[in-house]
């Protein structure tokens, strides 16, 4: 049994050695490419031999099939391989075949950029609260891998610039920034070899920053009712609070409650309630509460 | 040949017979909703014949023969009773169903009787209940049902003022711009989650804020996880949550997993999304007289008041309970059957279990609204 | 060899030819206008269909309940549908396979009817099958293929295995076994109810000329009997199997779903019209001579009983038999079939009634027995118009174009308001829906556990449908739920507040198209009740051969009785056999050209 | 030990290495991932840890079907923006010319080295080998083996992450 064991494997080792020994020798060759070409560029081939052969030039970004003339040196143009890559050549002449392998790189100049601004509406004075992320590519639209600096900045409505600069690594760079005290769209750019691309940041006022409210009787118009009325809602930096927010008022007498959510308008909430003597009410904003009134002009 | 046709006589009998008894004893249970409450609508001898058969051609809404059946129709109209009944507006009653009614006498006299008639209607929103004291009288050997109406408010002319606030969305569209901007989600936050354990399951009880400057559409989904990580269950707040959040707006939610006990649970995992909405800041309901009723009818009560001029089919309140520590005990809604008109109250009532009656120190109820262009 | 005979009276029998062209002229133009796909179940059959025509050795439809399985139901007629659609389109193939049935039917009755009654009265009857309000009823108002289907082959099946009973004749063992095979691969529901109300008055007949046959031996009748029984069992057994073994691993142990035709005919009057006054038509003012004329005659006793029986089922709620007969089943079955039945049971007796009637009133009785008829076709024919499947005419293909696009169909959708039109659009779209109308093979438990059909028309099922709606929109994230199409805006709160939003609109804004965020792309569910592959191979191979085996059968040749002799006297003759001549009356084979 | 045993046990050991030699020529490529708890500025989440890798190897998978058939249909499932329209034009290219390519990669050794701070992008480097066979017209015209380092950028879509950048080179 262990005599046919051994010879299965000495079997295979026979079979599979010479295998891939002629797989390695395949890859020997003959083909002299440059091992890198700058994508755009002009380049030239030599061969040896004579007559005439098929050139194959496979990669992932560009295929060629050329007829060409043995012992004459190939020329490619600068719209030939233009994408960026890994590519392998095969130069098949009746029976033989040349191989060869090279690589296209991209161009130095930085064309466009990708970038991406995050996020776009953010509260006021928020820390490192904007992220830029750019990606610098060729003129062909291939990611440029060496090292470029590149410039971001964040301007406000009022013209003040934050400004940093970082270095892209294997084509990105990134940076954070901090948003403005003052509510309104800021500018954030980025810029690489005068190639610039702009975002639009909303810069939004934070949670509001102490309500008041007042509370007024309605009068002979509804003796039964209150008016209550906030003042002009900002947040901490002085900032208008956005119409449309919430503001929650709370009337809490014996033995019952009424309350009503009621949006800014024009920077105020108001309402009415019914009117209880010795209520207790209340003014709020999600999280954040305002003064309180006691109510003694109720029925 | 008369012994020969005996056969064919006693089965036209027996089948007479058969039918009779189907017909006044029916069993109609596999039959549709409305068509099993069809019963032979007898004479009206007692005062809970009466108001049975009255039930019966409400919830087989044969309206004209339940309106020609009340002893007080003189004070209404045919059409006035309908939409007491099956509402206006397009509030929720207009999508209900008489889903069984019970009727209980209260007191009764020679030549007059007072029956309570709880009715149960379905909605597409769930079950609520409508329940009347009739007031039913003689009138010969029939009794008839004076029918207590609920008239439709009616609103008075007028003019109110509509600055509307409203948010509209437009977004990037579909093709592939790499780094072009988008819209923001809104930025929501859970401020309070409390799992409890509960007829058998786990319920997760919280408080949703919206912290951005814009509307956001929420929900909150919950995990429940093991002790080895593993997910034993996911839900979400379905309707338990009001889902249109205005910047700096508040919602509770509620979500319940049947068959988990706490006990199982190592973590719990709460996935709260939002999203850009389009909204309108109005219409503003006032949630007035809002009142805690003590055991055995545990229960919050108040009206809703619709500030705006823009009438509400339906409405969604839901009340938040906190113990005296501020902790989430209870998380409970109802859909008033009524649409809200403007100024005009409508009452509320959200039942509590009893248990978390004695809990509550605070409340906070918010509602939600739904208006269909149709109905304006 | 004696054999029996009957007194033909008057007028000589109607030729078969002439009663099949009379089927063609009526049935065929109203068929080539598909009038049945205005009917309740038409698209849910072609919706089968289409499935088989695509997947026929699969029958796992992933298109509803997220899954489920095909062989909850028996397949036979669908893939004849299939089949034929490979040439003519699903819509036409239907046509004609339901056409095929109603020339069957004719076939069927002539041949069960001159088991009771003369062959000029069974031609009549075959001729009134042909305006037979029930039949019309289902075919253009309930579309129940399988029930038209499977009722004829069983018709057909009936005078062999008579024959067999009474004669021991081999070739009539045959083909009478073959055609209830098929019949019971067209329709289990018929084969069940069917053996009752059918097969066992013909035994019973059976019995009473064998008893007044001194030729034949009881004990030896005894023994084919029940060696018919056991054949056939086992033959349906064997060819159903996948059908029976969802049937065991899976019973149907849902909360019954509420039907129309369980309700008291008489307090819910617009049901009895529905099902009983359209589909008996004017043979409700036969029904006193069916009683009379049936109890009259000891020969026709037992199928006036089959009759009777099968006519208080037919009522539904109206008496407490069916809920008392039926049990459980009861609650399962919907009734109108029974009533179908039970006019087929009573054909028999209208063409002895239009016999004795023309006989007497020569054309007077004619035209009146064919306005009658006509006008009973009539109505049921146009029921479908008068009381519409669905209360409003869409169309759903933009709705299938809307889930067929940009990756649509990844998700699972519902519809909301769609009624019956949900088949058709599932045949039309690639996506997969969670709602269906097959509620025997649904095992999602949130439709199972609540007692509601479609959830499609959930309003309709009160707080049951509105509870599976709920749930199963509820657990959307579980079955990659992603898209309501919404066509009656009753629902509109309901989507409201649980959190869904409206994206689109279709049909003139009639439909729109309400979405769930944050929902997973649909995944397979993985359900132990799909079929395991050699029980679809089996799906595919015995129904459909069992069909082409009872048609390849039938064209053996009936062995001929030598001399025939047409024997007795006098009306009696007419409903009874001559103890003087014995032959098997079913020797009429269902090879045309052999026939009357 | 005499030499014969020697000879046999090294043919034996010799087994399971073949084994894993043809089962590997056979299968899925060997893969390599370097961990993931320092790339910046952004930490992985543990599920991305995952589908990333995932979702990147798919790509490779896609590439080499869509390649070796010439159907640029099969690149939507994970290339979009760039990556898709440079792979699309290639498939174009060897269609009009007859030609085909087939990939079939054999080990990748990735590394994560930048994930964006606000989730939208990832970047790995992926050495990798693979054999690349060439075909005109149904004829093979030859295969080599390639060993290189590509660079690829993945953004997340609805479903799964998808490659926007893919380029080779250093």
């Amino acid at each position: 049994m262990r005599s046919w064991v051994t010879l299965l494997c000495a079997l295979i080792v026979v079979v599979t050695v010479p295998g891939l020994a002629g797989h390695a020798s395949a890859q020997a060759s003959d083909l002299r490419f440059p091992q890198k070409v700058e994508a755009g560029t002009a380049f030239s081939v030599s061969t040896t031999g004579s007559g005439s052969a098929t050139l194959y030039i496979i990669g992932p970004g560009d295929t060629i099939r050329r007829v060409v003339h043995l012992g004459e040196s190939i020329s490619f143009g600068p719209d030939d391989l233009h994408n960026a890559g890994h590519y392998v050549a095969f130069l098949v002449s009746g029976s033989s075949t040349q191989n060869a392998q090279f690589e296209v790189t991209a161009s130095h100049q930085a064309a466009t950029l990708s970038f991406l601004a995050k996020p776009s509406r953010l509260p006021v004075n928020l820390p490192n609260g904007v992220s830029g992320v750019a990606y610098v590519f060729d003129i062909f639209r291939n990611l440029i891998l060496q090292p470029q600096q590149i410039s971001f900045e964040l301007s406000d409505s009022s013209g003040r610039a934050q400004i940093r600069s970082a270095t892209s690594r294997d084509g990105v760079a990134w940076v954070k920034m901090n948003s403005a005290a003052k509510a309104g769209p800021a500018q954030f750019q980025a810029e690489v070899a005068s190639v610039r691309n702009k975002r639009v940041i909303q810069q939004v006022p934070g949670d509001p920053c102490s309500i008041r409210m007042t509370a007024h009787g309605l009068g002979q118009k509804d003796k039964a009712r209150v008016a209550l009325e906030t003042e002009p809602v900002r947040d901490c930096n002085g900032n208008p609070v956005p119409d449309g927010t919430i503001v929650t008022f709370t009337e809490t007498y014996q033995g019952g409650q009424s309350m009503v959510d009621v949006p800014l308008k024009r920077g105020v909430a108001k309402t009415e309630l019914p009117s209880h003597n010795g209520a207790v009410i209340s003014v709020a904003s999600g999280v954040v509460m305002g003064n309180e009134i006691r109510w003694s002009g109720g029925l | 040949m008369t012994g020969s046709r005996l056969l064919g006589i006693i089965l036209i009998i027996a089948t007479v017979v058969l039918v009779v008894m189907g017909t006044i004893h029916p069993n109609q249970s596999g039959a549709m909703i409305a068509d099993s409450r069809a019963r032979l609508i007898g004479s009206a001898s007692s005062p809970q014949d009466a108001v049975n058969n009255l039930m019966q051609q409400i919830g087989r809404r044969t309206w004209e023969a339940a309106y020609a059946s009340l002893a007080n129709k003189g004070e209404f109209t045919e059409t006035e009773f309908v939409r007491d009944l099956n509402g206006n507006y397009g509030s929720l009653r207009s999508y209900a169903n008489l889903d069984g009614f019970d009727s209980q006498p209260l007191r009764a006299s020679g030549d007059e009787a007072q029956v309570r008639a709880r009715m149960r209607w379905a909605s597409v929103v769930g079950i609520f209940e409508d329940s009347r004291d009739l007031r039913v009288v003689r009138n010969g050997s029939q009794w008839e049902v004076a029918w207590p109406i609920v008239r439709e408010a009616k609103v008075p002319p007028q003019v109110i003022p509509v600055n509307y606030l409203r948010w509209d969305v437009v977004y990037r569209g579909a093709e592939d711009d790499w780094g072009a901007q988008d819209v923001e989600a809104p930025h929501v936050r859970i401020i309070a989650m409390h799992p409890v354990d509960r007829g058998g399951g786990v319920v997760i009880l919280g408080e949703v804020l919206n912290e951005d400057v814009v509307p956001a559409f929420v929900t909150v989904k919950a995990s429940l996880l093991g002790s080895n990580g593993s997910t034993l269950a996911t839900e979400d707040s379905f309707d338990k949550i009001s889902h249109i959040l205005l910047p700096k707006q508040v919602s509770p939610f509620r979500i319940d997993f049947r068959n988990v006990r706490l006990s199982q649970v190592d973590s719990v995992r709460i996935q709260p999304s939002a999203n850009l909405v389009a909204a309108s800041a109005d219409p503003v309901i006032g949630i007035e007289g809002q009142k805690l009723t003590p055991l055995p009818d545990s229960s919050l009560t108040g009206s809703l008041v619709n500030q705006s001029g823009q009438v509400v089919n339906v409405a969604h309140v839901i009340g938040t309970f906190y113990d005296n520590k501020g902790q989430i005990v209870w998380v409970a809604d109802q859909y008033p059957s009524r649409a809200l008109l403007p100024q005009t109250p409508v009452p509320f009532t959200i039942s509590l279990p009893a248990d978390v009656s004695n809990k509550v120190g605070s409340y906070r109820v918010v509602a939600s609204t739904y208006s269909s262009s149709r109905f304006q | 060899m004696q054999r029996l005979g009957f007194m033909e009276r008057g007028a000589p029998p109607i030729p078969l030819g002439l009663i099949f062209l009379g089927a063609f002229l009526i049935h065929a133009p109203l068929l080539l206008m598909k009038l049945p796909l205005k009917s309740y179940d038409t698209n849910f059959h072609i919706f089968f269909a289409s499935h088989y025509s695509h997947h026929w050795f699969d029958p796992w439809n992933a298109k509803w309940y997220a899954g489920f399985s095909q062989t909850t139901y028996p397949p036979l007629p669908q893939q004849w549908v299939a089949i034929v659609s490979r040439l003519i389109g699903l819509d036409m193939a239907y046509m004609l396979v339901q056409f095929a049935a109603i020339v069957l039917l004719t076939l069927g009755v002539y041949r069960f009817s001159k088991l009771w009654v003369g062959a000029r009265a069974a031609g009549y009857a075959a001729l009134a099958s042909i305006l037979l309000g029930s039949e019309a009823f289902l075919v253009y108002s309930a579309g129940q293929l399988s029930t038209t289907f499977a009722a004829p082959l069983y018709l057909n099946s009936l005078p062999y295995l008579y024959e067999w009973m009474r004669w021991r004749n081999w070739r009539s063992l045959l083909k009478g076994s073959a055609l209830a095979v098929a019949a019971a691969a067209a329709h289990h529901a018929t084969l069940l109810f069917g053996s009752f109300l059918f097969a066992i008055p013909i035994v019973a007949l059976a019995i009473i000329d064998v008893r007044e046959s001194r030729l034949a031996h009881v004990g030896s009748f005894i023994i084919r009997t029940i060696f018919v029984t056991a054949l056939v069992g086992t033959m349906i057994a064997v060819v159903l199997l996948p059908f029976w073994i969802a049937l065991i691993n899976y019973p149907v142990t849902q909360v019954p779903i509420p039907h129309p035709s369980r309700s008291n005919y008489i307090l819910n009057p617009q049901w009895g019209v529905n099902f009983f006054l359209v589909p008996y038509g004017a043979m409700i003012l036969a029904l006193p001579f069916i009683f009379m004329r049936g109890s009259s005659s000891p020969r026709l006793r037992p199928l006036l009983l089959g009759f009777w029986v099968a006519f208080l089922l037919g009522l539904g709620g109206t008496t407490p038999v069916a809920r008392m007969l039926l049990g459980r089943a009861f609650e399962v079955l919907t009734m109108e079939r029974f009533a179908y039945w039970a006019t087929l049971l009573a054909l028999p007796f209208i063409g002895l009634l239009a016999e004795e009637l023309i006989d007497r009133y020569k054309w007077r009785a004619v035209a009146g027995l064919t306005l009658a008829a006509g006008m009973t076709c009539a109505v049921a024919v146009s029921w479908a118009s008068f009381r519409p499947a669905d209360a409003e005419d869409f169309k759903v293909e933009s709705v299938a174009g809307w889930l067929n696009r940009d990756g649509h169909d990844r998700y699972r959708y519902v519809t909301l308001g769609f009624g019956n039109k949900i088949a058709r659009l599932a045949v039309l779209t690639n996506a997969s829906s969670v709602d269906g109308e097959w509620n025997s093979g649904r095992m999602l438990p949130e439709l199972t556990e609540h007692g509601a059909g479609a959830l499609t028309s959930s309003k309709y099922f009160g707080k049951n449908g509105l509870d599976a709606l709920s749930a199963i929109l509820q657990h959307a994230d579980r079955y990659g739920l992603k898209w309501v199409f919404m066509k009656d805006p009753y629902y509109e709160p309901l989507l409201v507040f649980s959190g869904w939003r409206k994206v689109d609109d279709l049909e003139n804004r009639t439909i729109t198209v309400w979405s769930k965020e944050a929902v997973p792309p649909a995944t397979p569910i993985d359900s132990p009740q799909r079929p395991l592959a050699w029980e679809g191979v089996l799906w595919g191979i015995l129904p459909i051969g069992s069909s082409i085996l009872a048609m390849l059968l039938v064209l053996i040749p009936d062995r001929r009785w030598a001399g025939q002799t047409v024997v007795s006297d006098s009306d009696k003759a007419a409903t009874m056999p001559s103890a003087g001549s014995e032959s098997s009356p079913a020797n009429d084979d269902l090879v045309l050209g052999r026939i009357s | 030990m005499t030499p014969t045993s020697v000879a046999r046990k090294t043919l034996l050991a010799a087994v399971p290495l073949l084994a894993a030699l043809f089962l590997s020529a056979a299968g899925q490529p060997t893969v390599h991932v370097a961990p993931m708890d320092s790339v910046g500025p952004r930490p992985v989440e543990q599920q991305t840890r995952s589908s990333i890798v995932r979702d990147y190897l798919q790509a490779w998978q896609s590439m080499g079907t869509a390649l070796g058939e010439n159907r640029p249909d099969l690149l939507d499932a994970s290339f979009v923006g760039l990556a898709k329209d440079k792979l699309a034009d290639t498939i174009r290219e060897q269609r009009s010319l007859g030609i085909a390519s087939s990939y079939r990669d054999q080990s990748h050794d990735l590394q994560v080295v930048f994930y964006s701070p606000e989730g939208l992008s990832i970047q790995l480097l992926d050495t990798v080998e693979y054999d690349v066979e060439v075909r005109d017209h149904g004829k093979t015209v030859g295969t080599q083996h390639v060993r290189t380092r590509y660079v690829a950028v993945l953004t997340p879509t609805e479903s799964r992450w998808k490659v926007r950048v893919f380029q080779s080179g250093s």
